[in-house]
């Protein structure tokens, strides 16, 4: 479906790299989409349950519009996209060349199994001797040294990890389709040099190195091992750094200048060692320490001989890089000690817990503890491990791991029945998400979980395997208690390899380690065309991340489409198919018969006998997997002329992306073409009874054939779509919005119910990183106001409007009453919100109270002075984070932070007291926090049962706050009292809701379509959200969140015409009693009652093909095409009539 | 009991401050008190005794004997996640306490006291004399008892050196000591 | 907030003090017209009429022991768009049942409707009922002495019939959801005839009419435990005999074995919405070869075929919104005790999903709404 | 190997032991120790108590002796509480730009300065990083066979600092007591804290402390220590401890130089073996049986030849 001119390298397929790619790729664009594991899906993989449903829910992020252009099955398990090229177990080595033009080279690691061959029947695994660690349990559970990289894959092939594998050749041996390939010639070609003065170090290593397949020769000196190397064919020289006479340095600098290629790896003994780090200085690539270890030696040389043999090197050009690598989680073992990991085998990090937890983990979902799978009945979790920790270069907050522990606590107290007791240990709760607040009461209120505020210091045995901590708690009572399992929530931390994909993109860092980027920008770097995505680019979770990806996406959408490429076309979005609607259904049948593997296994003449007596043609091919097998097959239905195609071949998954090409070929739309599994009733270990497999598939086969059968012939329709955006609101981030559609060329008409642009930005002076939101407005709106693309609609309301994707008709009331009609295919709801009028803590009633944006309006303005002032009170979660307005706002602490920092800056001896009930300074907002403490900034922390006081009187203000550590009321006196009141929705938000047929959520900002994975979208197919209409955030986030809803209306915009899915819903209107159950049953909001025509209408393109509407009608009124009910009845006919 | 807090920027700066300054950044998580072995014996806890620094609430941690209870293992330090040398402030405390005579603990600053000068006068500890004076210097007859029979037990070992004092020469480090005094007297 | 007034009877004939109260309405503006079961002058046929003119209320006679169709169907057509004014119906509370879950299917609307019921002592099948009223001379006698024999204790069994099976089985038989509703249990006639106001409509309307406020009889609650008790061990009884006659395939077969595939219980059903059945769509328009694969299959093939199955289907479609009002075994030619079937299974159907069928408008209809951690016993708490 | 040797007061007093077996145990594994000359206190935790300047001047006068002797070589300290306040000079001065120059001020009096050009090394991490387990065994004579050690690191030696091994959970002398022959005790508390420092003002609490790490050490011949005052204070206690517990806790507390000087082969009385008050029984009695099957052994290959 590839449409349009440019193409984009993503680096790291988690899901913000996919976010990413699909993005460019939903918008016509080539996307190369790399992952240095060998599988998809990054963190996630690993990850069962996810805040807020604690389920999952990332194949909500699959395209909802011209959906067949990708899988439409569950994104754990693997996803393909016609426009995305995904390379597995790929990496990153060059970039060459400018942006736009980009030269990238790819090195691909070998899995040693031709994934087009290996069909997954675990053969290899059952004779593997090898057993090591499995890293997808974390640790938990072992794996064989050819493996699934993740089991639930689907398709799912077998790789082989090189560093296990004893290289027996069983594997190789018995699998049946000829998949695995060792290259243990190549390993024998592989010539290692070892130089050292001691015999017995000499004689160890060829053993462990022959051991391991490698060609091992031997020097005993300098002069000896330069001899040899003069012969040449050597790959690796190991270099003992201390020898008599020549040492190892002196070998090393010859070496080098007799081939400068040469990969040299140094040995050394405690004492040498800045020797042997010198000589990394003059060319080696690495040191080994003395004594060795034999494995880390082996792993180290199968290291260097496949980065040597540089296998599957790749170059292309790309437009744009969007790097999405990621993040690592801190690893405990990495610091001394860090509570007993690794000590203790019942202290697992949050990750390892979620596997423990896991149905596919070591206990099958079972909370039983590691050491002992006793039974679990206490759990801890300590915050903060490897976050906001100055020893750890950690001086920020990962975001995500307050959330992470409470659904993991929460995830304990529901597999129990509420029988395991669950304490979770924090500084701070940061619960500053949409909705996190109620997940966090709901945690404690109605699952009791407990929170103690309180850091860990260790973890130390306790009694029968218990693990024992001993913390005050806020009142400084000393407990020590036991608990079964200690989980560590660990932080995040940029990802292995980042100092290289740094280097290599000459991209700045911050002192953590995250990639720097520019003022009011998550996603683009100082180096023009790279771009980073999602976690990656620093402390994110899910939700963030997806919107951060989709901010990543637009930056490179808008760099390639600079570049000429997104309005000009290169291939046409739709093959021509032969028009075989009024011909009677013809099915012809390709049976692979797995090069006789099948054909043995079970009786093909009576398949073919079986399907010919219901009128299909059959043909038998052999390896259908391979190019020839499949072009093979292509000629003869190509000959057969049948209208209907049915495979019989293995992993119909593979086949699904296959599908268009094969429809292509013979000239039918791939509807028309069904796959069936005849592989799977013939795996081995399923009996060798050749009547039951016979059977099996002859009834997989017919099931299918009926199926094609009763199909309707006609084509999925295209519908045509306006390509004009109608973004609603002025504020920064609707300007964003419409600036980056606008740049696209598309026309976009911005409505903006007040006299000027900008919204909040007018009010807002700094930020906390010291950059100007003034200047943003004035930069942002001059280019809106001058963009030929955008008509700005000021003063002026939308009143009415219908339709639906890629067809609305909005209409505005301007000041004058004066209407306006536009036609529009998208709409952007950007409409904001404001800090709340505080209506606690005597707000009102004296000048010295004011708001946060009050006081940074009146330091402006040199209403109030920083020099006059003495003493300062802030007043964080005024009227937020309880009922009714029970979320956190997001940006109070921040504006807390700045303008108390402002202050102390200006005057370093005024007294600034924050008043907090938990800091959210979340992800590097932390560092500010820090500065504002060592400003000498008091914070006191309070609690909802013990608010702080007031009293006024005079104009004089005193605050009363009861300090929980001591148990003691403190008095201020402020000068000034600033509340922090928080955000609410613009008031409008409700109605305009309405208008668009989508909702708000109790709090009255937009209720987005999936939290995590839809964030930016609507329920309503072609309706976003961004800003803090949606959820309140800061100005940055607020862009990063407009450009991503930009970049899905591109998705839709990009094109002229756009198809349904094949499998769509239709409503038969003759049988239609109009009684609406559909419409509730409709998970996509696809369907709504059409009162003047009174008939039921389908939204083709937002209808994903559930049958959910099918299932609940009664009368069959409303059907699924390609499901019929005919269609189902022949099937069931199909198959009892074999298996009976 | 209500704490009152000082307004008004320019009164003599606090004795407590340069403490304080360095503690400045601790957000009471409680670490340094979870490990604190001796935390059991002491009226405050750590995280409150930090607390109350950072409040400048001087008249009660001096009172308190949470500091003179710091055995100087360092594990709060090791742990600390904002980085604060607090083994270090408390012994800071316990300096400021001894300058300022604020000794509640009069055992522990006599023996600090008694020991510095032992140095003083012979570059090296001369435990007997050390020892003789230190008890002489609490003044309570029955302290002594306490030690006794370690003292006696190391003496029987030859375990203590038994030079004889010098009490009328020069001290071996006068020098070193007044300069001392005199640098620390100009800040 | 429920209120009661009291409807003067005279001549110990609550007939027609419902007629004068009904009178009152329509004369008094207060609807539009009436809906009411009346006789026919016709060999004592009892139909719904609407009625716009109050002198054509003679014949009305709610009381009846008889209704040849359930009327909430009736409604329903009256009711689907919007029209001028308001109207009343008077309907039995398995009618009333019946019209709520039409209203949740989008069948008719409750808006401008005036809904009254009161309590059912049951009634006879259509063909019985006609000895019943032939052996009482005419029909307004024959409601005399069927409301009397009930009220009384003698009974309802007359010959060789009795009330039909539905009815001995409907623990329903007080009219909640009504607007108004009369309340026949408990009360002393003499003493007037009490109607309940159970809404705010109702409380309203006795307002309007000025009609005194009375208590609600002595006797009234007993009676209604009484006849509960009575019919409830009726029910689980049937509920018990029916699922042992059901209890396989085989058997079921051979309970549906009649079955002629007429439609008739369907036709009857006052739930079964749907426009056209599916059972009369292409659907099952079965190919001609089809009968014979089947045939050649099993050696023989019942004709015609779909029976059970149409059955099945109508359970899995309707029996979460069926009321038990019996309509479907009145209305079989054959005597299939279609009502015992899909009441043994409705119990089992709406309780899985904590629902009962005519409860409330507010009720959503359990294949509408979608709940994540539902049916643990079936899944086992698995996602 | 060369070190400058810094003993401390308390080696040259109440832990006289610590210092002749480190000497012996160095110069058997081919060290040579230089002296500093003229060496003074490095005021010990009086120091820090009463004066921060004073606390870190008196161990820079020591520095700076070393660095006046214009040897290239590291301070091998024994004591940990020594080793700290030295080591603290390097840190505080590289924390504070100007405090070095005010420490040389004070240094001046006496003629001296300090550059931070000696680098403070524990014995313990001489030992284990310098010298290392495979050197150590090479001199065992007399392997520790069926002794079960637990090794006690105790704080100043592991902490602020993290030098050369991990301050909470150390491991650095297991591999050194193995290459004894000897088998370490699997235990926690080897870095815990004795208490030693609140012995003379706070004894209740410090005994308490001790009184746990005794418990902890049930089941092992011999604790080794490397700092005077964690020796003195486990030491010492043991008979009133034992009766506080109503347990009888007496375990041998050696310096981890005395061990290996078993192992090597020297004489309990150049190792001065008794000065430890708690050489317990146990201990003894091991040692005495591996003396004698070794001089039997010896007898019997005499004999051979």
């Amino acid at each position: 479906m590839k449409n349009k001119r440019g193409s984009a390298l993503v680096v790291g397929a988690g899901i913000s790299g996919m976010r990413s790619a699909l993005d460019l790729a939903e918008e016509g664009y080539r996307v190369t989409l790399i992952d240095k594991a060998p599988g998809l899906g990054g963190t996630l993989r690993q990850l069962d349950y996810q805040f807020p449903t604690d389920h999952c829910g990332m194949c909500k992020m699959l395209p909802v519009v011209e959906r067949d252009s990708a899988s439409q099955y569950c994104l754990r398990k693997g996803f393909f996209h016609e426009n995305i090229d995904i390379m597995a177990a790929t990496e990153l080595v060059g970039i060459e060349g400018e942006p736009g033009k980009f030269q990238v080279t790819l090195r691909h690691q070998p899995t040693m199994v031709d994934p087009e061959r290996c069909i997954g029947c675990a053969a290899c695994v059952t004779v593997c001797p090898v057993e090591v660690p499995d890293e997808f349990n974390a640790g938990l559970t072992t794996r064989k040294a050819v493996y699934l990289p993740v089991p639930h894959n689907v398709p799912n092939h077998y790789v082989v990890d090189p560093a296990a594998c004893s290289r027996c050749g069983e594997c190789e041996r018995v699998c049946p389709t000829g998949a695995i390939d060792l290259q243990l010639e190549a390993r024998k070609a592989f010539k290692v040099l070892v130089v050292d003065d001691e015999l017995v170090v000499r004689d160890s290593i060829k053993e462990w190195l022959e051991d391991a397949g490698f060609q091992v020769e031997m020097a005993e000196s300098g002069v000896e091992a330069l001899e040899k190397l003069s012969q040449g064919g050597c790959s690796l020289l190991l270099l003992d750094v201390k020898m008599p006479g020549m040492d190892g340095v002196e070998v090393l600098k010859n070496a080098r200048e007799m081939h400068p290629d040469l990969d040299v790896v140094m040995m050394t003994a405690y004492a040498t060692v800045e020797t042997a780090v010198e000589a990394m200085k003059v060319g080696a690539m690495d040191y080994l320490m003395k004594p060795f270890d034999p494995e880390a030696l082996v792993a180290l040389v199968v290291n260097r001989y496949r980065k040597l043999l540089r296998m599957g090197e790749q170059q292309f050009e790309v437009g744009a890089i969007i790097l999405a690598a990621g993040f690592a989680n801190f690893d405990p073992a990495s610091a001394p000690d860090t509570y007993g990991y690794h000590t203790f085998e019942n202290v697992v990090t949050s990750i390892e817990y979620e596997r423990l937890m896991s149905g596919t983990g070591p206990h099958g979902g079972k909370l039983l503890r590691p050491e002992d799978s006793q039974r679990i009945r206490k759990i801890a979790w300590l915050q903060c491990v490897g976050s906001r920790n100055l020893h750890l270069n950690a001086d920020y907050c990962s975001s995500v791991c307050c959330m992470f522990s409470i659904k993991e606590a929460l995830l304990a107290k529901e597999k129990s029945d509420g029988q395991v007791d669950a304490a979770i240990f924090y500084m701070d709760m940061r619960t500053f998400g949409k909705d996190f607040q109620r997940y966090r009461e709901r945690a404690e209120r109605d699952y009791g979980v407990r929170f103690i505020r309180s850091r860990v210091h260790s973890v130390e045995a306790g009694e029968a395997g218990c693990l024992q901590l001993r913390y005050s708690d806020i009142e400084g009572r000393m407990h020590a208690e036991d608990f079964d399992l200690v989980v560590l929530a660990t932080g995040q931390r940029p990802p292995a390899g980042s100092d290289e994909l740094a280097e290599l993109c000459g991209v700045e860092r911050t002192p953590s380690g995250f990639f720097k980027t520019e003022p009011f920008s998550f996603s683009r770097t100082a180096k023009q065309g790279i771009f980073v995505s999602g976690s990656f680019g620093g402390l994110r979770d899910i939700s963030e991340s997806v919107i951060q990806a989709g901010s990543a996406a637009f930056a490179a959408s808008t760099l390639l489409h600079a570049g000429g490429g997104s309005l000009s076309r290169v291939t046409d979005d739709e093959p021509a198919y032969r028009d075989v609607t009024r011909d009677p259904p013809k099915v012809a049948a390709a049976l692979c018969s797995c090069a006789g593997d099948l054909a043995r296994a079970a009786d093909f003449k009576a398949i073919a006998q079986k399907l010919e007596g219901m009128g299909l043609e059959v043909f038998l091919t052999e390896r259908m997997c391979t190019r020839e097998g499949l072009d093979e097959a292509c000629r003869v239905l190509r000959e057969s002329r049948a209208n209907r195609v049915l495979l019989g071949a293995c992993m119909p998954y593979v086949y699904q992306r296959k599908l268009k090409d094969l429809g292509k070929s013979i000239g039918l739309h791939p509807f028309l073409i069904e796959v069936a599994d005849i592989r799977t009733p013939a795996f081995p270990g399923r009996g060798e009874d050749r009547a039951r497999v016979t059977r099996e598939i002859a009834s997989v086969l017919s099931m299918a054939a009926s199926r094609l059968q009763g199909i309707d012939p006609l084509p999925p329709r295209s519908v045509p779509l306006s390509r004009r955006a109608l973004v609603v609101g002025g504020g920064i981030a609707g300007m964003t919005a419409a600036l980056g559609i606008a740049e696209h060329g598309y026309e976009v008409d911005l409505i903006e119910r007040s006299e000027k642009l900008g919204g909040n930005l007018h009010r807002l002076y700094r930020t906390l990183d010291g950059w100007s939101p003034q200047q943003l407005l004035e930069q942002t709106a001059a280019a809106v106001n001058k963009h030929p693309h955008i008509s700005v609609h000021l003063e002026a309301r939308v009143v009415h409007s219908e339709g639906q994707v890629g067809r609305f008709v909005t209409t505005l009331e301007h000041a004058g009453g004066a209407g306006e009609t536009i036609e529009h295919g998208v709409a952007i709801l950007a409409t904001g919100g404001s800090e709340a009028k505080p209506q606690e803590y005597g707000y009102g009633q004296c000048d010295a109270i004011v708001t946060q944006h009050e006081l940074e309006d009146q330091l402006q303005r040199g209403q109030v002075a920083p020099g006059d002032l003495t003493s300062v009170v802030m007043i964080q979660c005024v009227g937020s984070r309880e009922e009714p307005r029970n979320y956190c706002s997001r940006v109070c602490c921040a504006a807390a932070l700045k303008n108390a920092l402002y202050l102390k800056e200006h005057n370093p001896h005024v007294e600034v007291y924050i008043l907090y009930r938990d800091m959210m300074a979340y992800g590097f907002l932390e560092s500010y926090y820090t500065q504002a403490r060592r400003a000498g900034v008091v914070f006191i922390q309070y609690q909802v049962a013990a608010k702080p006081r007031v009293e006024t009187a005079n104009g004089a203000v005193t605050v009363t706050a009861l300090d929980p550590l001591l148990q003691r009321e403190i008095a201020l006196s402020p000068d000034l009292l600033v509340l922090s009141s928080g955000i609410v929705p613009s008031n409008g938000n409700d109605e305009l809701a309405g208008i668009f047929g989508v909702t708000v959520n109790r709090d009255g900002f937009y209720q987005e379509a999936e939290y995590k994975w839809r964030p930016v979208e609507f329920l309503r197919e072609g309706v976003f959200a961004c800003g803090i209409g949606h959820s309140p955030r800061s100005i940055t986030e607020s862009m990063a969140m407009a450009e991503a809803a930009s970049q899905r209306a591109l998705s839709i915009l990009s094109r002229e015409r756009t198809m349904g899915g094949s499998i769509t819903a239709q409503v038969r209107h003759s049988l239609c009693s109009l009684c609406q159950l559909c419409i509730e049953a409709c998970p996509y909001g696809a369907r709504r009652y059409d009162a003047e025509d009174e008939v039921i209408v389908i939204d083709e393109l937002a209808c994903q093909g559930c049958g959910a509407c099918a299932a609940v009608c009664p009368n069959s009124a409303s059907v699924l095409r390609g499901y019929r009910d005919q269609q189902l009845f022949s099937m069931l006919d199909a198959a009892l009539e074999e298996l009976f | 009991m209500t704490v009152q807090t000082q307004n008004g920027p320019h009164e003599a700066p606090d004795p407590l401050a340069a403490i304080g300054e360095n503690i400045k950044a601790c957000m009471q998580c409680g670490t340094c008190t979870g490990s604190c072995a001796n935390s059991g014996a002491m009226d405050y806890t750590p995280r409150e005794l930090w607390r109350m620094v950072q409040l400048g609430l001087s008249d009660e941690i001096f009172a308190s004997k949470t500091f003179w209870l710091c055995s100087s293992c360092y594990f709060c330090t090791l742990r600390c996640p904002r980085g604060l040398p607090l083994t270090e402030a408390m012994a800071a405390l316990k300096r400021l306490a001894i300058a300022q005579g604020k000794w509640k603990e009069k055992k522990s600053t006599k023996f600090y006291l008694t020991f510095l000068d032992n140095v003083r006068r012979y570059g090296r500890v001369r435990e007997m004399d050390l020892m003789t004076r230190y008890f002489l210097s609490l003044k309570n007859p029955l302290t002594p008892m306490g030690f006794t029979p370690l003292g006696v037990k190391l003496m029987v070992k030859g375990k203590l050196s038994m030079q004889l004092p010098n009490l009328f020469s020069a001290g071996k480090l006068d020098a070193l000591y007044r300069k001392v005094r005199e640098v620390e007297g100009r800040s | 907030m429920a209120r009661t007034a009291a409807i003067e009877v005279t001549e110990g004939n609550p007939v027609k003090a419902l007629q004068e109260f009904f009178r009152t309405l329509l004369e008094r503006g207060k609807i539009e017209a009436l809906l009411v079961a009346r006789h026919l002058p016709v060999r004592n046929a009892v139909m719904p009429t609407l009625v716009t003119d109050p002198q054509q209320l003679a014949g009305a006679d709610p009381l009846a022991p008889v209704f040849p169709i359930n009327a909430a169907k009736v409604v329903s057509r009256l009711t689907r768009k919007p029209f001028e004014g308001r109207v009343a119906v008077v309907l039995r509370p398995c009618e009333i049942r019946a019209f709520i879950e039409l209203v949740k299917l989008k069948q008719g609307r409750r808006e401008q409707l005036i809904i009254i019921g009161m309590d059912c002592l049951g009634a006879y099948g259509n063909v019985d009922y006609l000895r019943f009223a032939a052996a009482a001379g005419d029909g307004s006698s024959a409601t005399l002495d069927f409301i009397r024999n009930a009220l009384e204790g003698r009974g309802t069994a007359f010959e060789d019939f009795d009330i039909t099976t539905a009815c001995k089985a409907c623990e329903h038989f007080v009219a909640e959801s009504a607007d108004l509703s009369f309340e026949l249990l408990g009360a002393t006639l003499g003493e007037g005839l009490p109607l309940q106001a159970n809404t705010p409509l109702g409380e309203a309307l006795l307002g309007e009419l000025g009609l005194a406020s009375t208590r609600e009889p002595a006797g009234r609650k007993e009676a209604v435990l009484d006849l509960l008790a009575q019919r409830t061990a009726y029910r689980d009884r049937m509920f018990a005999e029916t699922a042992a006659a059901t209890s396989d395939l085989d058997k079921l077969m051979s309970y549906l074995g009649h079955c002629v595939n007429c439609y008739n219980c369907r036709v009857a059903c006052p739930v079964c919405y749907c426009r056209e059945c599916v059972f009369t769509t292409d659907v099952f328009d079965h190919e001609p070869a089809q009968f014979l694969r089947w045939a050649r299959k099993k050696g023989a093939l019942k004709m015609p075929t779909d029976t059970v199955f149409y059955h099945l289907t109508r359970l899995a479609h309707m029996s979460t919104a069926c009321v038990g009002c019996g309509q479907c075994s009145n209305a079989c030619p054959n005597h299939v005790p279609v009502m015992e079937l899909f009441r043994t299974i409705a119990a089992g159907t709406q309780r899985a999903f904590d629902y009962e069928a005519g409860r409330s408008v507010e009720e959503e209809p359990p294949l509408s709404t979608f709940r994540e951690k539902e049916f643990f016993e079936v899944t086992g708490g698995k996602d | 190997m060369k070190y400058f040797y810094y003993p401390g007061c308390s080696l040259e007093g109440t832990a006289q032991e610590y210092d002749a077996s480190t000497r012996a145990v160095m110069r058997a594994l081919g060290a040579e120790l230089v002296a500093v000359a003229d060496w003074t206190c490095c005021g010990a935790s009086a120091g820090e108590a009463v004066s921060h300047l004073l606390s870190l001047a008196l161990p820079a006068r020591n520095l700076a002796l070393a660095e006046q002797s214009a040897i290239d070589a590291d301070m091998l300290v024994p004591c940990s509480a020594c080793y700290l306040n030295l080591k603290k000079v390097e840190e505080h001065t590289r924390r504070d730009g100007t405090l070095l120059a005010t420490i040389n001020e004070v240094l001046a009096e006496e003629g001296l300065s300090c550059t931070n050009t000696v680098k403070v090394r524990h014995l313990l991490d001489v030992l284990a990083r310098d010298i290392g387990a495979r050197t150590v065994q090479a001199k065992v004579v007399r392997p520790l066979t069926g002794v079960t050690i637990a090794p006690y690191y105790g704080c100043q030696c592991l902490r602020p600092y993290e030098v050369f091994d991990d301050p909470q959970q150390p491991t650095s002398m297991e591999p050194l007591i193995e290459a004894l022959g000897a088998t370490v005790l699997p235990w926690q508390m080897g870095a815990q804290c004795c208490g030693a420092g609140l012995m003379t003002t706070k004894k209740e609490t410090a005994l308490e402390r001790v009184s746990v790490l005794l418990q902890a050490a049930r089941g092992a011949d011999c604790i080794a220590t490397v700092c005077p005052m964690c020796q003195m204070n486990l030491d010492s206690y043991q008979a009133k401890i034992s009766r506080m517990n109503a347990e009888n806790l007496a375990v041998s507390v050696l310096y981890l130089p005395q061990l290996m000087g078993l192992a090597f082969g020297l004489p309990e009385k150049t190792l001065k073996l008794h000065l430890n008050f708690a050489y317990a029984q146990s201990l003894k009695g091991k040692m005495s049986a591996l003396r004698h099957a070794a001089e039997a052994q010896q007898t019997a290959v005499g004999s051979e030849q």
